[in-house]
C-alpha cells in the first residue's frame, strides 16, 4: 500500500460517508461491490492462467496416453487425497470466517484464519514432502542445473537432462505391469516421462506458489483481525482474501484427479 | 448487462444495510460433508478401471465439488449473477483454448508420429 | 551501387505477382479478385472521405445540418453487403487452398530436410543435393523436417510456402510446368544466416533430370575423394558455416585446420585429425573450439562414412 | 442536452496540486499517473523509431550497409518488435487517455482502484527496466513472436525479455481490471450503458481482452522460460514437446492483443470524427456493439497465424472462415465514421487530420488482410514483406495515428496550452505521405518475393532487380515518417512554453472531461444528475473571447 496524499482523505460530500469508504466512492456498497467485482475478475484471468496448464495437459493426454497411465505411478495417491481433504476443509474454514467477520464476531475470524493458515502450511509440508520424494530419485527434468545454480561450483551449467533413477523407475512400472521391458523400450519410455513430469511440476509447482502467496496474505488479514479491523460493515478484505483461498481450492480438485487418479 | 452490474445507489442511503448475504452455517458445514464424501467416491473409484469412462468419472465428480465451492463457499448462489457470469465466460474460454488446440494437435499428430516412428 | 535495373520497369510478371512457372495457379486469380475488391471499397470509402472533408468543410455561418442519428435499414445493409462479399472471397480462398494442398495420387515424391543454414533434398536413390531438382509437368511431393528449428520453404514462382517443423514432418506439393531456374527461400526465420539460406529451383525435362539425377548420385565413385569431399562441402551446406579462404564464419573455417591443434571450448585442447573432424561431424557438440558457439546439429545418420573420408580428404586440400 | 456543471471545482491543476515530486511518485491521482505512462510510452517509441531507423536504412542498399552482422541486424528487428509491442502499442491509448479521460468522462471522482493503477505503472516501470537490460545484454535475436526451438537454443538472453513481457502482462491486467470495475460500478445515475462516450466503450472491449488474454501470454512465457532452463519437454521436439502448441498458445494472447491495440484507437476515432464534424455520432448502438463484437471475435481467429505453420487444414479452414467475420465490425465502424461526417461542419484542427489520416491507412491495412485471412492468398505471402506492410498499415496506421489524434485532442486538457495549429496540419501530412512511402513499397515486393525479417536481398536481385528501387522509396519514406514524428514532438513541447493558455472547452466536445477548467483540476467534478447526450452540440456556441465553446446563455 503507498503513501495517500492528505486531500484523499477528505470526505467529498459533507461527511455523510462512513471512515472506511475511499475519497472516490460514494457509499460503502459502492465500494464493496467494486472490490469483489474486481476480484471476480481476478479471479478470471486465474482461470485463463491455469488453462494454459490444462491445454498442455489435454493436447498431451491425446496424443501420448501411455505416458499417462506410466507417470501417475510415481504420484503418491495417498498423500495427495490427504491434501484434497485438507484444502477443502481450509475452505470451510476460510467461508466460516468471512461469515464470522459479516457477524461481527471477531474471536472466531481471528481463530478460523490461524486454522485455514495452519491447514495451507500442512498442504505445503506434504507437498514438500512429495517433492522430495521426486527429487531423491532424480525425477525433476533439469535437475543437474538446478542442483548446479545452489552449489558452489563455478563451471559451465549442465546441459538440461532428465536421467532419473532407472532402478526406481523400472521397480514403478513392473509394479504396474509392465514386467518384462528390454532396456531400448524403457529408455524410451523414461525419454517420455520427461513431458508428464514437466506438467506434473508445473502444475503443482504454480498451484503451489498460489497457496504460498494464499497464506501470505492471510497471514497480513489475520494481523488485520488481531487489531479489530473487522465487522459487519467493512469485512471486505476477509471475503475477499477467501474467494482467492477457494479459487486455490478449486484448481487442486481439478488437479487432483487429473494427475493422480486417472489410469 | 445493465441490469446484472451492481447498482452503485442500492444502498447509498448509509451503511445500515448489511452489504452482502450471511451462509447459514448449516449450509457451510453440509456443504463441507457432501465435498469429503465427493472426495472419497473419486479416490474409491480410481481403483476400479473403467477404461475410457474414467476420465469422465473424474471431471464429473470434479466438476460437481467445483460447483458446490462455488456456489456456496464463493456466495455465488446469494450473490449477483454477473459473478457467476464471470466465472462461467472464464471456463467458456478455457473450452475455446483447449477445444481448437487440441482439434489441431490431433489432426495433425500423424505427421509427429511418422517422424517419430522413422526416427527410432 | 543502383542500377537502373532496379527500376520497377524491370520487373518480371505482373505489377503484384511475379512469373508463375506453374499452369495451376489456384492462388493468382484469388490474389487479384481480393486486389479488385480491396481498390473498390478504398476508393469508395476514401473518395467519400475526400467529398466531405472539401463539401462540409467549415466556413463561417454555414452550420451543419441536421440528420438522423442513425437508421437501422442503411446500417443492416452496411453490415450484410460486407458479410456476403468476405462470404464469397473465404470460399474462393477455401476452394483454391483445396486445390493447392491436395496432392494428386501419383506424385514423385522428394524429401526435405532443412538445417541451420542449408537444404538438403533428399532424391529417391539416395542422393542429397543443396538444391532442388524436379521434372517438369510432373506433380512433386515434399514430405520435409528439420533437424534445429523451424523454417520455412517458398518457391515464389510456384505459390508454395510450408513451414518446416521439427519433430514431425510436414509436405507440400507442386506441378512446375516451365522449365527454368526459381528462387527457393526460408521464410521462417531461423537465427543469423536465415537470410542467407536460398537454393534455386532447377526445372528440367523428365530426360535431363534423369541423366541429372544418375551423374549426380555417382560423383563419389567416379571422382577422386578429396574433389568429391569438396562436391559434399557444396552439397551438404558446410559452406553456410565454415569457410575456404580462412574467414571465420559460424564455425571455424577450414582453410589450413587440418594437424592444427586448437583450444576448445571446455579449456581442453585437441588436434584436428581424421578422428576429431569424424567426431566432429557426428557430435557437433563434444568438442566445441573456443570462440564458437555449440550451434552445429549432428549429421549421424546423414552421411555415409565414405561421405566423412572424402571430407576429410578435402580439407587437407585446403592448405 | 448538455447542462453546464453547477459548481466549478475549487482545487488548482492537477499538474501542481498537491505540488512536490513525492506527491507524484506516489500519486493515487489518474490523471497523473495517464500523464507519466505518456512519458513513458513516448519514450518507448522513440526507441523502437530509432531501432525502425536502423532496420530501414540498413535494408535500402543490397548487402551489408550500416549494420555489419546479420546478428546485429536480428537483434534490432527484434527489440523494435518487442519494444514497440510490449511498450508502446499495447499499453499506449489506454494506460495513457484511458487513464486520463475514462474517470472524467464518468463524472466518477478515480477509478476504482487508484493503488492498483499506480501499481500498473510501476509494474510497467519495471518491465521497461527489463528491456533495457535486454539491451544491455546485447539483445535478443528470436523475434518479438519467440518462437521455439529457437528461443529455447539461441544463446541470447530470453529470459530477460520473457520476464520483461511478463511483468508488462500484469501492467496491461491491472489496468484491464481497473477499467472494467470502473466502468460497471462507477457510473453516475444518469449516464446509462448507451449514453456512455464511445471511448468508453471501445476501452471496455479492450479491457475484456485485457483480462481474458494477458493470463494466457504470462502461462505461455513461464513455460517457454522453463523450457529453455530446465527442459521440461513442453515446447521443444528434442525433449519431446510441441511447437505448434506454443505457436497457438502465443497467438491466442497476441491475436486479441491486436484488437487490445486498435479497440481503443477506434474509441479515440469515434471522439474526433464526431465533435470535429459538429455533428452527432451515427449509429451509436452499432459502433458499441461492434467494439464488443471485435473483442469477442477477435479470440477465435489466432490460427489464421499459422496457416503456413504445420496447422493442420482442417483448422486452418475454421480460421480462416472466423477471420473474415471479425472483419464486419470494423468496416461497421469505417462505415459509420463517414455517415457521421455527412452534412457536417467538418473542421480541420491536427486531431481530426489525424483521425483522416486513421480511416485512410487504417483503410488499406483492413482491406489488405482480406489477403491474409484467405487460405490460399496467405499461402503465397505468410511471412514476407506484404504482412510487415499489413500490420503496419493497421497497427502504426492505426494506433500510432490514433494516439496522436488523441494527443492533439487531449494536450489542451491535460497541459493547459494551446499548440500551433497549423504546424499541427503539417505534422499530419508529412506523417501520411511518409508512411504510404515507407509501407506500400513493401506490399509489392513482400508479394514478388521479399521474405520478412531478411538481412540482405542481394541473393535475390537476379530474379527481382527491382527491390532495390522499392527498398529506397521505403527508406525516404521512413525518414519523412520519422522526421514527421519529431516534428509532433516539437509542436507539442512548444507549446509548453510559449503556447496560448487553453481554454476548457477548445473543440467544442459534449463529454465531461471538457467540462472542467485546463488544465483539469486536482479534483474531479462530481456528474450531473442528468448527463445528457454527449454528441449533441447544438447547446454549445463559440466564444470569441475564450477560444472556447461555451453553453449558450
Amino acid at each position: 500500500m503507498t503513501e495517500s496524499h492528505p486531500s484523499d482523505e477528505k470526505p467529498n460530500d459533507g461527511g455523510c460517508k462512513a471512515p472506511h469508504v475511499a475519497h472516490h466512492f460514494d457509499s460503502a456498497q459502492q465500494q464493496y461491490d467494486s472490490a469483489k467485482l474486481g476480484m471476480w475478475i481476478f479471479l478470471l484471468t486465474e482461470v485463463l492462467f491455469f488453462s494454459g496448464l490444462f491445454c498442455f495437459y489435454a493436447v498431451y493426454r491425446a496424443n501420448n496416453p501411455q505416458v499417462f497411465v506410466d507417470g501417475h505411478h510415481f504420484l503418491n495417491t495417498p498423500l495427495g487425497a490427504f491434501n484434497t481433504v485438507v484444502l477443502i476443509f481450509s475452505s470451510l474454514t476460510m467461508a466460516l470466517a468471512v461469515r464470522a467477520a459479516q457477524l461481527d464476531r471477531n474471536r472466531s475470524v481471528v481463530c478460523l484464519l490461524a486454522v485455514t493458515i495452519l491447514c495451507g502450511l500442512t498442504f505445503m509440508v506434504v507437498k514438500g514432502v512429495e517433492y522430495k520424494q521426486k527429487w531423491d530419485h532424480h525425477m525433476v527434468p533439469g535437475q543437474t542445473r538446478i542442483a548446479h545454480w545452489f552449489s558452489d561450483e563455478n563451471t559451465q551449467s549442465p546441459p538440461k537432462k532428465f536421467q532419473p533413477d532407472v532402478q526406481y523407475v523400472r521397480e514403478h512400472l513392473e509394479e504396474a505391469g509392465h514386467a518384462d521391458l528390454d532396456d531400448e523400450e524403457l529408455a524410451q519410455r523414461i525419454d517420455n516421462l520427461r513431458s508428464y513430469m514437466g506438467i506434473y511440476f508445473a502444475l503443482t509447482g504454480l498451484h503451489a506458489l498460489h497457496v504460498i502467496i494464499g497464506v501470505g496474505v492471510l497471514c497480513v488479514v489475520l494481523i488485520m483481525a488481531i487489531r479489530g479491523r473487522f465487522g459487519s460493515h467493512r469485512f471486505t478484505p476477509v471475503d475477499m482474501t477467501g474467494l482467492y483461498w477457494h479459487l486455490v481450492d478449486l484448481i487442486w480438485i481439478y488437479v487432483f484427479p487429473l494427475l493422480y487418479l486417472i489410469p | 448487462m445493465n441490469n446484472s452490474s451492481p447498482s452503485p445507489q442500492s444502498a447509498s442511503s448509509g451503511s445500515d444495510a448489511a452489504l452482502a448475504h450471511v451462509v447459514d452455517i448449516r449450509v457451510l458445514l453440509g456443504v463441507f460433508a457432501v465435498l469429503m464424501v465427493l472426495t472419497t467416491i473419486t479416490v474409491s473409484v480410481s481403483y476400479f478401471d473403467f477404461g475410457a469412462l474414467n476420465l469422465f468419472v473424474a471431471i464429473s465428480v470434479a466438476t460437481m465439488k467445483a460447483a458446490l465451492v462455488a456456489l456456496y463457499f464463493m456466495h455465488l448462489r446469494y450473490d449477483n449473477l454477473f459473478y457467476a457470469f464471470v466465472l462461467l465466460v472464464g471456463v467458456a474460454f478455457l473450452g475455446l483454448f483447449l477445444s481448437i488446440t487440441m482439434l489441431d494437435s490431433v489432426e495433425y499428430h500423424p505427421g509427429v508420429e511418422a517422424w517419430q516412428e522413422r526416427t527410432q | 551501387m543502383i542500377s537502373f535495373a532496379g527500376l520497377p520497369l524491370a520487373q518480371s510478371g505482373g505489377f503484384w505477382l511475379p512469373d508463375s512457372a506453374t499452369n495451376s495457379p489456384a492462388m493468382d486469380p484469388v490474389f487479384y479478385l481480393i486486389l479488385g475488391i480491396c481498390s473498390f471499397f478504398f476508393l469508395l470509402v476514401v473518395g467519400l472521405m475526400v467529398f466531405f472533408v472539401v463539401h462540409y468543410r467549415r466556413r463561417p455561418g454555414v452550420v451543419p445540418q441536421k440528420t438522423a442519428s442513425h437508421n437501422m435499414l442503411l446500417e443492416l445493409t452496411w453490415t450484410f453487403i460486407p458479410l456476403v462479399i468476405v462470404g464469397a472471397i473465404f470460399y474462393q480462398g477455401f476452394t483454391a487452398y483445396i486445390r493447392m494442398q491436395t496432392p494428386p495420387p501419383n506424385c514423385y515424391d522428394l524429401r526435405v530436410s532443412a538445417r541451420q543454414w542449408a537444404w538438403q533434398f533428399i532424391y529417391p536413390n539416395g542422393h542429397i543435393d543443396e538444391n532442388l531438382h524436379v521434372p517438369v509437368g510432373e506433380p512433386i511431393r515434399l514430405t520435409m523436417t528439420s533437424e534445429d528449428v523451424i523454417h520455412g520453404l517458398w518457391i515464389p514462382a510456384l505459390r508454395v510456402k510450408m513451414d518446416i517443423v521439427p519433430g514431425r514432418y510436414t509436405s507440400t506439393w507442386f506441378r512446375a510446368d516451365k522449365v527454368g531456374t526459381y528462387n527457393l527461400l526460408c521464410t521462417e526465420y531461423c537465427g543469423d544466416e536465415h537470410s542467407d539460406m536460398l537454393a534455386t529451383v532447377e526445372v528440367h525435362t523428365r530426360e535431363d533430370y534423369d541423366a541429372w539425377l544418375k551423374d549426380a548420385g555417382n560423383y563419389l565413385k567416379t571422382l577422386p575423394p578429396a574433389e568429391a569431399g569438396k562436391v559434399l562441402y557444396q552439397r551438404r551446406g558446410c559452406f553456410q558455416c565454415h569457410s575456404v579462404d580462412g574467414t571465420a564464419g559460424t564455425g571455424p573455417s577450414f582453410k589450413g585446420i587440418y594437424g592444427e591443434t586448437h583450444d576448445m571450448a571446455d579449456g581442453t585442447t585437441a588436434v584436428v585429425d581424421d578422428n576429431y573432424i569424424r567426431q566432429s561431424i557426428l557430435e557437433p557438440q563434444a568438442k566445441v573450439r573456443s570462440g564458437f558457439q555449440p550451434v552445429m546439429a549432428t549429421y549421424q545418420g546423414l552421411v555415409s562414412d565414405d561421405d566423412i573420408t572424402a571430407l576429410i580428404e578435402y580439407i587437407k586440400t585446403l592448405k | 442536452m448538455n447542462k453546464p456543471l453547477q459548481s466549478k471545482s475549487t482545487t488548482g491543476s492537477y499538474l501542481i496540486d498537491p505540488p512536490g515530486l513525492k506527491s507524484w511518485l506516489f500519486t493515487l491521482d489518474h490523471k497523473r499517473i495517464g500523464l507519466m505512462f505518456l512519458v513513458l510510452v513516448s519514450m518507448a517509441l522513440a526507441l523502437g523509431a530509432f531501432f525502425a531507423l536502423l532496420i530501414r536504412t540498413e535494408l535500402t542498399l543490397p548487402g551489408p550497409t550500416i549494420v555489419s552482422e546479420p546478428s546485429t541486424y536480428n537483434r534490432l528487428f527484434t527489440l523494435h518488435g518487442a519494444v514497440m509491442i510490449f511498450l508502446f502499442v499495447i499499453p499506449v491509448i489506454p494506460a495513457t487517455f484511458g487513464n486520463f479521460a475514462l474517470p472524467m468522462m464518468l463524472g466518477a471522482r478515480d477509478v476504482a482502484f487508484p493503488r492498483l493503477n499506480l501499481a500498473s505503472l510501476y509494474f510497467y516501470v519495471i518491465g521497461l527496466v527489463f528491456f533495457l537490460l535486454v539491451l544491455i545484454f546485447g539483445g535478443i535475436d528470436t523475434g518479438w513472436t519467440f518462437y521455439p526451438p529457437y528461443s529455447t537454443s539461441t544463446v541470447t538472453p530470453v529470459i530477460l525479455a520473457v520476464v520483461g513481457a511478463f511483468i508488462l502482462g500484469f501492467s496491461s491486467i491491472f489496468t484491464g481490471i481497473n477499467f472494467l470495475v470502473t466502468i460497471h460500478t462507477m457510473r453516475p445515475t444518469g449516464m446509462g450503458w448507451f449514453r456512455m462516450p464511445l471511448f468508453l466503450w471501445g476501452l471496455y472491449g479492450t479491457a475484456v481482452i485485457q483480462v481474458l488474454a494477458t493470463p494466457v501470454l504470462a502461462i505461455t512465457l513461464l513455460l517457454l522460460a522453463a523450457e529453455r532452463l530446465l527442459g521440461i519437454g513442453i515446447f521443444d521436439p528434442k525433449m519431446g514437446g510441441d511447437p505448434i502448441l506454443f505457436q497457438h498458445f502465443f497467438w491466442f494472447y497476441s491475436h486479441p492483443a491486436v484488437y487490445i491495440m486498435i479497440l481503443p484507437a477506434m474509441g479515440v476515432i469515434s471522439e474526433v470524427v464526431s465533435v470535429f464534424s459538429r455533428k452527432h455520432i451515427f449509429g451509436y448502438k452499432f459502433i458499441a456493439y461492434s467494439s464488443l463484437a471485435i473483442a469477442l471475435l477477435g479470440f477465435l481467429v489466432w490460427g489464421h497465424h499459422m496457416f503456413t505453420s504445420g496447422q493442420s487444414q482442417l483448422v486452418g479452414m475454421i480460421f480462416s472462415a472466423l477471420t473474415f467475420t471479425v472483419a464486419i465490425p470494423s468496416a461497421i465502424k469505417v462505415f459509420n465514421w463517414l455517415a457521421t461526417m455527412y452534412k457536417g461542419s467538418i473542421g480541420l484542427a491536427p486531431p481530426m487530420c489525424f483521425a483522416l489520416n486513421f480511416i485512410f491507412l487504417f483503410g488499406i491495412g483492413g482491406l489488405t488482410g482480406l489477403f491474409l485471412g484467405s487460405l490460399a492468398t496467405d499461402i503465397h505471402v505468410h511471412d514476407t514483406s506484404f504482412v510487415v506492410a499489413h500490420f503496419h498499415y493497421t497497427m502504426a496506421g492505426g494506433v500510432l495515428m490514433a494516439f496522436l489524434a488523441g494527443l492533439y485532442y487531449w494536450w489542451p486538457k491535460m497541459t493547459g496550452r494551446m499548440y500551433n495549429l497549423v504546424w499541427g496540419q503539417v505534422s499530419a501530412w508529412m506523417i501520411l505521405i511518409g508512411f504510404n512511402l515507407t509501407y506500400f513499397p513493401q506490399f509489392i515486393i513482400g508479394s514478388r518475393g521479399m521474405p520478412r525479417r531478411y538481412y540482405d536481398y542481394t541473393r535475390l536481385l537476379e530474379v527481382n532487380p527491382e527491390f532495390t528501387f522499392y527498398q529506397i522509396i521505403s527508406t525516404v519514406g521512413g525518414f519523412t515518417l520519422v522526421g514527421g514524428l519529431v516534428l509532433v514532438a516539437f509542436i507539442l513541447l512548444r507549446s509548453l512554453f510559449v503556447g496560448a493558455k487553453a481554454p476548457d472547452n477548445p473543440w467544442g466536445s459534449g463529454t465531461l472531461e471538457w467540462q472542467c477548467n485546463s488544465p483539469a483540476p486536482h479534483e474531479n467534478t462530481p456528474a450531473p444528475d442528468d448527463v445528457g447526450d454527449c454528441y449533441d452540440y447544438n447547446d454549445l456556441e463559440f466564444d470569441e473571447q475564450t477560444k472556447g465553446y461555451v453553453m449558450k446563455q
